[in-house]
Formats: structure tokens, C-alpha cells, sequence
């Protein structure tokens, strides 16, 4: 499982591997949306939450079919299923390398995103926090919908069209999170909620992964 | 003593069965080679030994974590070199011996070249390689010789009889004679599944027909 | 004839795209088991 | 004889050839009755005509749901069972299903209009429905998507199962998110109260048509699909020999 | 030429082509950035050009790897070259084929999910209007993008990046255009300026495009 | 009548150089087999005679679009039928004769079936009947007869020689033999680059050595 963790780090990050390209998507769209909103401070600051937000989850979604993918098409997948290792804890790790070479860049470049988007200073850490707890889950439920679409041909939009709505509950809670931070508002109840949709992904969500990638693999 | 026994198999594929009624026992030190037209259901059969697939009826019985498979695809990273590739599968594995592994399909002298750089012959051999450091005794090899030169075959062959002397089986699929005098041969084409009604059916292909 | 109202716009626009989606959706099913009915009967009488 | 035959493809397609015009002719009264009773129904004092939007309304919304459920159930049956044709009815069904959503949805706005003076608002029901409707978008994509009808089969079933956890969960964010302007449920137990006979009757009997219309699409819609895999099983049979 | 664009047309209508998930895309995106903004109506309104501009950017560009990529595949791109018929033509005519794929029913379905995002019913004239004159542009581009990564494996990413920044000049016009149309302001100089964009890009990119495609053809 | 002059042709591939200094002319009537070990540039030389890329020394010479190029992938998209596939590049070319092509691949069967639910022979032969309806007089093939059975070889052969009786011309790369007795037979062996220092760099690989 390490060994697994530790390969997939070190393809990403080698050539190609496509390391850092979700935090420049991510960059890219935080520029292009004042752009399309005008450079307005007043009417930029009151949606910079839920602009950061949608954008963390869409530079996440970009990504997502490169987790199974390419390993399905080299083979390694076949022989990943037939290793001592269960599909499960495979799912899981693989989901695990997808967020810290996507998550977790992101959320160290969120603060410099959010002073683009004229985010008040004061959200800062809900906003870290809120990242912090919520992107997991946008990893793992992003491995399960690329379990579901791997041996597909430009499965890509469907992919997005599978794993978005599934995104709902922890945009909501995210973004509100973030918003109240701004507005200096208690934040735990949604904080709590949003742990718990993460918990409960981290779960259920890789035997349901499994399960498809097992599918997909007959 | 027994490592694979499979008893009654029948495999399907798309819906519709491909061999029917298949069995036999492999045990240590012996290999069995799979013969058979296009299409008849060897690749099939092995992805089921392998557990990749479930039966449609029949048994596949062996030890647990027994399988090493190997399909024309060989799961090789083409940004990793040929060592970081085969020590990445040795740990899944819980394997070693890689510089052995590497010398013996002859690939020493590349161990740190990226394995995008290698040529078609040399990635099958290392893909062989993944075998050896899995130490796994029973190997399933689809089609294992695709892309080798004569000389590759040899060694091929001496790589699988060393397994089989240390107490290993190989169950291959392949069209072209492997050097392997002591292997056994079983021919598919008598077990080719009669179309017709069938009380379980294998999939949607089979229950609308 | 029935008065709607100032709300006739409202109820018969409800009504029209309602009744064309159902209409739309009948028609679909119908035709594409008609359609599918066909084929086979087709390659029955080929075969 | 146990309700697991009908799994029977044969059996299926004999069955519903003698049940079919029933349902056909009783879908065609009912939702024709009930339509035509609600729009002679009388103006509400306070909602003036639009309230005959409701007979529309309110069975479209109902069996968006519904129709969800029985395709949870469908699947369910087949990852258990393996029955087939209970995977084709849950492909079948959930075009209907994204269809009444969308009737729900496009009535729902029109009166909202009048009512509210606006077209759309992020209310909590009106969002799950919305919700609801991108579920049914993506697992019939899905289902065109894949080749293989019995990994469709399996993998469209485990997208519902998930599908269904994700959809209440959203139900929950959606309500903290925003309490609504949307009414509730008058139908239940005060209904009497709520809504009084002259609406009650025929909204009833369109909520019968559209469940009975329901049915009679989704065994048609399934009889198709079971012609169609006969058809292509038939192919690949000859192919293969 | 004609024969091309029919067979394209067919081609995503099919089973497996891919028709309307561009169109789910931004139905999706106009359906989280209200869970990131939150509900309000007074919230939403005065940014919701901005997002529908940037909506139908990106649900375009999740496309656009489609507009080569198969052919590449499957041998069809080496065959066009070679056929009686000028590369530059060619382009333009996929091009052609993805904007009626995807620009077309964006623009079609664009007044929905502006009353998603609570734009002002005066506005949607003006808003469609922009995306007539901009999505061929947007077409173009990524015509461009696509032929640049023709080759590459998994380059969806790369190309997002490489076509984004030329998007910028078309989105600032077009989301004007529209804040303009709700406003009542007058349109008619950012109207010319997104004209001439569109008639530069439709012009040129074709010949650079033809000239990418063939580099990575050798 | 030359349908096809290369002249002192030198082609290069990922920045190498793979055969130097090859000529040969092509009649109207005639059809030349090239042979070669894996790798020594066999498909590179047919891709620059079909114009894909460009020659490093030496020249092309031929009248314009006079060449139909089939390489390994067919260009067949697999959600159209075999009918609409064909008429989609006869269109393109200008050519026509369709159900005489289907015909003459023995397809004609099969016309309406898409063509991802074809074999990969039958997807071979409908990819040979995109050359008789292109019109084109030289036909430049790169191992046409791969997945091909014996049966249908012959019928390659047999449309090979319908084209060339025609006063057309053929260009084929292979390794097996095609049944064409008139054939002319060119080995690159000789013509395989010598490593060194050049005067004209084909690429960075080069320019850089
Ligand atoms: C646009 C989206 C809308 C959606 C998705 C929607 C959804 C629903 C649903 C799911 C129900 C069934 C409630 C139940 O029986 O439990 C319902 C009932 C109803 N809706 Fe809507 N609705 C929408 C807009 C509106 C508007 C604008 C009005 C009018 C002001 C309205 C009036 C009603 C009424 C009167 C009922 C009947 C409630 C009852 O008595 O059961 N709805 N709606
Ligand atoms: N994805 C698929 N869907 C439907 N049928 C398939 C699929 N893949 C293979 N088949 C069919 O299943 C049968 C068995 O295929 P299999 O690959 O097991 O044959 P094989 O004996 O390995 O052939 P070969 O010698 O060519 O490798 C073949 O008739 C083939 O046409
Ligand atoms: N994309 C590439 N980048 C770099 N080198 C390449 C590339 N493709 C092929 N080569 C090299 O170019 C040389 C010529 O390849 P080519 O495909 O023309 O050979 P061939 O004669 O057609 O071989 P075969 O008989 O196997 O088809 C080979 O040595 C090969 O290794
Ligand atoms: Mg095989
Ligand atoms: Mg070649």
C-alpha cells in the first residue's frame, strides 16, 4: 500500500505527470472570473467564497481521470487486482495520492487565490479549515466516479457529470463555512456537518469504488 | 502436490460462454500449455484462474494469494526506470531479489534506463521479470513470447524451467512452440460452448437469446 | 369555454409544455418499441 | 409460482402482452379524466386559476420521486439476484423518471411566476428537485455510455445506490442551506383542512392516471429494451459462430 | 467539406457521442455556483453574466479534446491529411461541427440557467446575442488547443491551460455585453470589439492550426 | 508512364535518420514490396511518400493527389455502419462506387452493420475497400494483410491486381508473402543509415550528436 502511495507520488511529479497543473487550472480560473464579474472589490468580496470553492472543486474534477485511467491502460491495474493488497485499500491510497498531488497544493495556494478574489483576511483560516476537511472527500468520491467510467473511451465529461452533484453537500457546508468566516459568524454547526459527509465518504465510498473498478476490470 | 485444480469451468465472455466443461490439475514442477484457435477463450479461461473474472458454473480451486498473471499489457510505468518499476511490484508483492530478477532476463545493463526508452522486446522481458520477484508459485501467462526475437524465447524458456524445478507451475496460452519439453498440452477446441438454451445463464447475451 | 382569468397565460402554458413533454415521451416509447419490434422481426425472417 | 419468473424474459413478454392494453386504456381515462376534471375545477379564492397547474404539478412530482425509488429497488434486485429484466426495467424507467421531473420543474416555474413573481428560487424542495434531475441525467448518460449491457447494468446500479445516499444527504444541506417559500405537503393527515374536496377529487384521480401511466410506459419502455437485447444477443451469437 | 461535417454531426449524435454533456456541464456549473454564493436573489444577480460566461467557456473547453483526439486514434486525421481536401479547411469544418455540438445548444439552453442565476429578463437578448458572436471564437480556440495536443497522452489538462488565456479577450466582452444588457446600458462598443475578435480568430487560427496539426502528424 | 519517382530519398524518425539514400520508380501496372527488419524504417519511408512528413534529402516526385495511404488503423469510426464509413471518404475523394468496393472485399453482407461490431479482418477489408473508392492510381500500403486469414490474402491480391491491370500502381511494406508474382521486390537492408557525422542534420537528435 506504501509502495502503491509512494509510485503514484513519484509519477506524478515526474515529466508529464501532470503535478501542479489543478492549482494552475485553479489560478487561471481565479483570474478569468474577475474578468467575467469586473474588477469590483464590492462586488467581488461577496462572492469570493463560493467562487474559491467552486473552483477548488473543478481543478479537482480535471484531474480526477487520471487515476485509474492510465493505469488501465498499461495493464497495472489488472495486476493491482491480483496482488495481495484488498481493491479497497488500493481505491483508498490511490484516492490518497490524487489529493495530496491536488488537494493539498491547492489549499497551500488558496490564500494567494483568495486575495485575487478579494476575500477578506479574517476568512482566511475558515477558508483553510473548510479545504482542509472537505477536499478528502471530493478525491474520493472523484475515485469513485473514475472507477465507474475507467474502460470508457472520453469518459472525461461524463465523469464530471457523474461525480458533480455528488459534490453538493460538501460545496454547501464548505462554502458556507468559508462565507461565515468572512461575516465573523459561529461556523461549528456546518463545520460538524461537513466532517461528518466526509467521514461517511471515507467510509462507505471506497468499497463502492472497489466494487465498480471490479466491474470494470471482468 | 496440487497447486491449481479446476473442475467443470466454464467461461464466458460478452454474455455468451466460450469454453465449457473444462478441467484439470496442475501441480508443482509441471506446466500446462493452453492451445486453441482466435477467439476460443484462452485469454478467458486464464483471466478467470487468475480470480479477474467469476465462473460462469464449475470450480477453480487453489491456495490463497497462489497467482502471479501476465497479459500482453505489462503494467510498466514509462517515467519510471526498469528497477523502479520492478521494485515497486516486488513490495506489492512482497518479493525481492530484484538485481537477480533483472540479470536473469538479461536487463542489468538497463536497470536505470526509463522503461518508455525500452524497446518492444526488452519491456516483455521485464514484464517476465515482475514474475520473478512476485514469488508467487503458480504464474498464468497469456501469451508470453509476443514481440521476442529466438534468443528471448530461450531464455524465456529457461526462466520458466527454473520456477518449475524450484517447485512453481505455468499455465500458458500461446500459439508458437516455447521450448518446453516436459510441458503438458491441453487443446480448447473440443470444449468450444454449444450454442443452444442454457439453465444459467452467463450474462444478458445468454438470457435473451 | 371556460374563463382562466388573468392567469390564462400561466395555466394554458403549464398545460401545453406539461401535455407536449407526455406527448413527446408517449410517442418515444412507442416508437422506439415499434422500431424495436421490427428489427427483430426482420432478422428472424433473414435468418 | 414465485414473482422471480417474471425475470423470465419469455415470461415477461407474455405476461405484460395480456396486461398492456389494461393498463394503456386505464393510464388514458385516469390521467385524461383527472386532467380535464381539474381544469373545470373552479378558481381558488386566494390562487385564482392557476391552482389547476396543480393536477400537474403535483402527480409529476410525486412519481419523479417514486419512479427514483422503484429504480433503487430494480437495481437492487439485479446486483442480489441477477434478475435481467429487472435491470432493463430500471433503464427503462428512468427517461419517464426525468421526464416528470421536468414537469414538475417547468410547472412548478410557470406558477411560480404569478405566485412568487419569480420564475426560479433557490428553495430547498425546488433544489433537490433540481438535484434530483441531474441524477437522472447522469445515470441514463452512463447507461448510453457503456457497451457491455451487463456492466452497464452493474455499474448504473451501484451509481443509483450511491445516487440515492447522495440525493437525501443533498436534501439536508439543501434545507440548512436555505428554508423555503415552497408549501408543504397537504395531502397527509390534516388534508381535509388543507385543501378541500373539490381539488382533492381529481387531483386524486390524475395522481392514479399517472402512476397508471407510469406503469404502462415503463413495461412498454421495457418491452422494447428486451427486444433489443434479444436482438443484439442474437447477433453476437451469430458473430460468434 | 460537407461530407466532414455531416460525418461529425452524426458522429456525436450517436451513442457514445458525447451531444448535450456540454450542455449538462453547465447545467451542473449553474446549479453549485448558487450552493457557493448562496440563494440569495441580491447575491446572485449582479454576477450572474460573469458566471454564464465563464460557464460556457469551461463546458466548452471539457470538449475540446474531442475534436482530434479520435481521429488521431484511429487513423482517421493521417487519411484526412492526405485527402484532396486543404488541412486549413478541415479545422474550420471540425471546428464548425463543435461549435453546432456545443456552442449551439449552449446558447439554446443559455436562457434556463440564466433564470437559474437570477439574471434579469431584459438581459437575456443581450446575453444571447454575446454568445452568438462568441462561441465561434471560443470553437476556434480551442480547435487550436486541440490541435496543439493532438498526440499528447492525457492532455486535456495541458490544453485547458495552453487555451484559457486566449479565451480571456472574448470572455471580458462577452460578460460586458451582457452586465451592459441587464443595466440597459448601451452595448454597441463592446459588441464591435467582440465581433472583431471573433472575425480575427476565424480567420488566422485556422492556418495555424492546419500548421500544428501537420507537425504532429509527422 | 511514372506514377512515382523517389530519387536518393533519406528519412528520418524521433530525430535519427532510418534508411539513406533509397530511389526507385513506380510505373503505371507495376507494384514494388518493400521488406526490412523491425525498426529499419520501412513505415517511415511510406509515410513521406504519402506527404505526412517530409523527406530529409532526396525527392518525391509524383502528380498531385495521386496517392491513397493505409497505414495500421483504418480511420473506421465504430458507431457507423460499414456503408456510411465508405461513403464518408468517397465522398471526401471524390470517388464513388461503393457497392462495388463492399463487393469486392465480400462485405457486401454486411454493409449496414456498424463497423465496431466487425471483426478485425472484416474491419481490415472494409479499411482496403476505402482505396478503390478513393480513385486514387497509387496506393501506398503498410502491412495490409495484418489479422487477415489465407482466404482473404488471396482476395487482397486479387484487388491488388484488378487496381494495378487498371494502370494502377502499389507501394506495399511486408514481411509476409502477398501472392503478387509480378511484384517487385526492394529489401531496405543496405540502405539502413550509418551512425556518423552528417552534412545535414535531420533533427535536434542529430544536430546535436
Ligand atoms: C419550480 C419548482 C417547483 C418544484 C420542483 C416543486 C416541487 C413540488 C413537490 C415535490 C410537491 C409535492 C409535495 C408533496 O405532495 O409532498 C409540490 C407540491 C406543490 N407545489 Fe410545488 N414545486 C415547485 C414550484 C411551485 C410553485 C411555484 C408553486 C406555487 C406557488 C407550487 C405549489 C405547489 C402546491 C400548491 C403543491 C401542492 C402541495 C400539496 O398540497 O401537497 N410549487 N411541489
Ligand atoms: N469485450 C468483448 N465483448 C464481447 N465479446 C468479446 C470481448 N472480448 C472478446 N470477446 C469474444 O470472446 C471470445 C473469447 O475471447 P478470448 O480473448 O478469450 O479468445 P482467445 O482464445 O484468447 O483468442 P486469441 O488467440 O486471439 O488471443 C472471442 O470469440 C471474442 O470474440
Ligand atoms: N515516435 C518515435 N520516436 C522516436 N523514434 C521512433 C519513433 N517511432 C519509431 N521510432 C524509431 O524509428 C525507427 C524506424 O521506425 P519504423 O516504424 O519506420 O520501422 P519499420 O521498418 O516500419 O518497423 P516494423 O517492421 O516494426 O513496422 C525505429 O528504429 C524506431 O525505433
Ligand atoms: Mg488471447
Ligand atoms: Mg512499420
Amino acid at each position: 500500500m506504501i509502495a502503491l502511495l509512494l509510485r503514484d507520488l513519484r509519477l506524478a511529479t515526474r515529466a508529464g505527470g501532470g503535478f501542479g497543473l489543478g492549482v494552475a487550472f485553479f489560478l487561471i480560473l481565479s483570474a478569468l472570473v474577475p474578468f467575467g464579474i469586473g474588477p469590483d472589490r464590492a462586488a467581488l468580496a461577496p462572492v469570493a467564497p463560493g467562487i474559491l470553492w467552486v473552483g477548488a472543486l473543478l481543478s479537482c474534477l480535471l484531474s480526477l481521470d487520471r487515476i485509474f485511467a492510465l493505469d488501465h491502460e498499461d495493464g497495472s491495474l489488472d495486476l493491482l487486482a491480483t496482488a495481495p493488497i484488498p481493491l479497497e485499500g488500493a481505491v483508498a491510497v490511490k484516492a490518497l495520492a490524487h489529493w495530496i498531488t491536488t488537494g493539498l497544493p491547492l489549499i497551500l495556494a488558496a490564500p494567494v487565490f483568495a486575495i485575487l478574489l478579494q476575500l477578506p483576511v479574517r476568512a482566511m483560516p475558515m477558508l483553510i479549515l473548510s479545504l482542509l476537511i472537505g477536499t478528502p472527500a471530493l478525491s474520493m468520491l472523484g475515485a469513485f466516479g473514475a472507477a465507474v467510467t475507467v474502460g470508457l473511451r472520453r469518459g472525461g465529461l461524463l465523469l464530471s457529470l457523474l461525480v458533480l452533484p455528488l459534490y453538493i453537500p460538501t460545496l454547501i457546508f464548505g462554502a458556507e463555512i468559508t462565507r461565515r468566516g468572512a461575516e465573523d459568524l459561529p461556523v461549528t454547526t456546518p463545520l460538524v456537518f461537513l466532517g461528518a459527509v466526509t467521514l461517511m465518504v471515507l467510509a462507505l465510498i471506497p468499497f463502492a469504488a472497489a466494487a465498480a473498478l471490479r466491474v470494470n476490470l471482468r | 502436490m496440487s497447486l491449481l485444480t479446476v473442475h467443470d469451468l466454464t467461461v464466458a465472455r460478452g454474455g455468451l460462454r466460450a469454453v465449457e466443461g473444462v478441467s484439470f490439475s496442475l501441480n508443482s514442477g509441471q506446466a500446462l500449455i493452453l492451445k486453441g484457435p482466435n477467439g476460443i477463450g484462452k485469454t478467458t479461461l486464464l483471466r478467470t484462474v487468475a480470480g479477474l473474472q467469476r465462473p460462469v458454473t464449475g470450480t477453480v480451486a487453489m491456495a490463497e494469494d497462489a497467482v502471479a498473471y501476465a497479459a500482453h499489457s505489462d503494467g510498466l510505468k514509462s517515467s519510471l526506470t526498469a528497477r523502479e518499476n520492478l521494485g515497486f511490484w516486488a513490495r506489492v508483492f512482497g518479493g525481492g531479489g530484484i538485481d537477480a530478477a533483472l540479470a536473469a532476463v538479461d536487463l542489468a545493463a538497463l536497470a536505470d534506463r526509463p522503461a518508455g526508452a525500452l524497446s518492444a522486446g526488452q519491456k516483455r522481458r521485464l514484464g517476465l521479470a515482475r514474475l520473478i520477484v512476485s514469488g508467487r508459485p503458480l504464474w498464468v501467462l497469456d501469451e508470453p513470447t509476443v514481440s521476442l526475437d529466438a534468443a528471448s524465447v530461450a531464455r524465456f524458456a529457461q526462466v520458466v524451467g527454473t520456477h518449475l524445478v524450484a517447485g512453481g507451475a505455468a499455465l500458458i496460452a500461446t500459439h508458437i512452440d516455447l521450448g518446453l519439453p516436459d510441458a503438458q498440452m491441453l487443446d480448447l477446441t473440443p470444449f468450444r460452448a454449444r450454442p443452444g438454451p442454457v439453465t444459467r445463464p452467463s450474462g444478458f447475451n445468454e438470457a435473451f437469446a | 369555454m371556460i374563463d382562466l382569468g388573468r392567469y390564462a397565460g400561466t395555466v394554458l402554458a403549464a398545460y401545453g409544455v406539461s401535455l407536449l413533454l407526455l406527448a413527446g415521451l408517449v410517442w418515444h416509447s412507442v416508437a422506439a418499441n415499434a422500431r424495436a419490434r421490427r428489427n427483430l422481426e426482420k432478422h428472424k425472417t433473414d435468418a | 409460482m414465485s414473482i422471480w419468473e417474471y425475470a423470465n424474459p419469455a415470461k415477461f413478454m407474455r405476461t405484460t402482452d395480456r396486461v398492456l392494453p389494461w393498463l394503456v386504456v386505464g393510464a388514458a381515462i385516469c390521467v385524461t379524466g383527472g386532467l380535464v376534471w381539474g381544469f373545470l375545477t373552479p378558481d381558488d379564492y386566494r390562487q385564482g386559476s392557476t391552482v389547476k397547474i396543480v393536477f400537474l404539478h403535483v402527480p409529476a412530482a410525486l412519481m419523479a420521486i417514486n419512479i427514483w425509488v422503484m429504480m433503487l429497488v430494480a437495481s437492487l434486485i439485479w446486483i442480489i439476484r441477477r434478475h435481467h429484466v429487472s435491470a432493463l426495467a430500471a433503464k427503462a424507467a428512468a427517461p419517464i423518471g426525468a421526464v416528470m421531473t421536468l414537469i414538475a420543474l417547468i410547472t412548478g416555474a410557470i406558477w411560480g411566476q404569478p405566485m412568487w413573481g419569480t420564475w426560479w428560487e433557490w428553495d430547498p424542495r425546488l433544489t433537490s428537485f433540481l438535484i434530483l434531475f441531474l441524477f437522472y441525467v447522469g445515470y441514463i448518460a452512463l447507461w448510453s455510455a457503456i457497451e457491455d449491457p451487463d456492466s452497464a447494468a452493474d455499474l448504473t446500479g451501484v451509481v443509483c445506490l450511491v445516487g440515492s445516499v447522495f440525493a437525501l444527504l443533498s436534501r439536508y444541506a439543501v434545507l440548512f442551506w436555505n428554508q423555503g417559500l415552497h408549501q408543504g405537503a397537504s395531502l397527509s393527515v390534516q388534508s381535509g383542512e388543507r385543501m378541500s374536496a373539490v381539488y382533492r377529487h381529481p387531483l386524486y384521480l390524475s395522481m392514479i392516471g399517472f402512476g397508471l401511466l407510469f406503469l404502462a410506459l415503463v413495461v412498454i419502455r421495457t418491452r422494447t429494451e428486451i427486444r433489443k437485447r434479444r436482438l443484439a444477443a442474437l447477433q453476437a451469437q451469430e458473430a460468434r459462430a
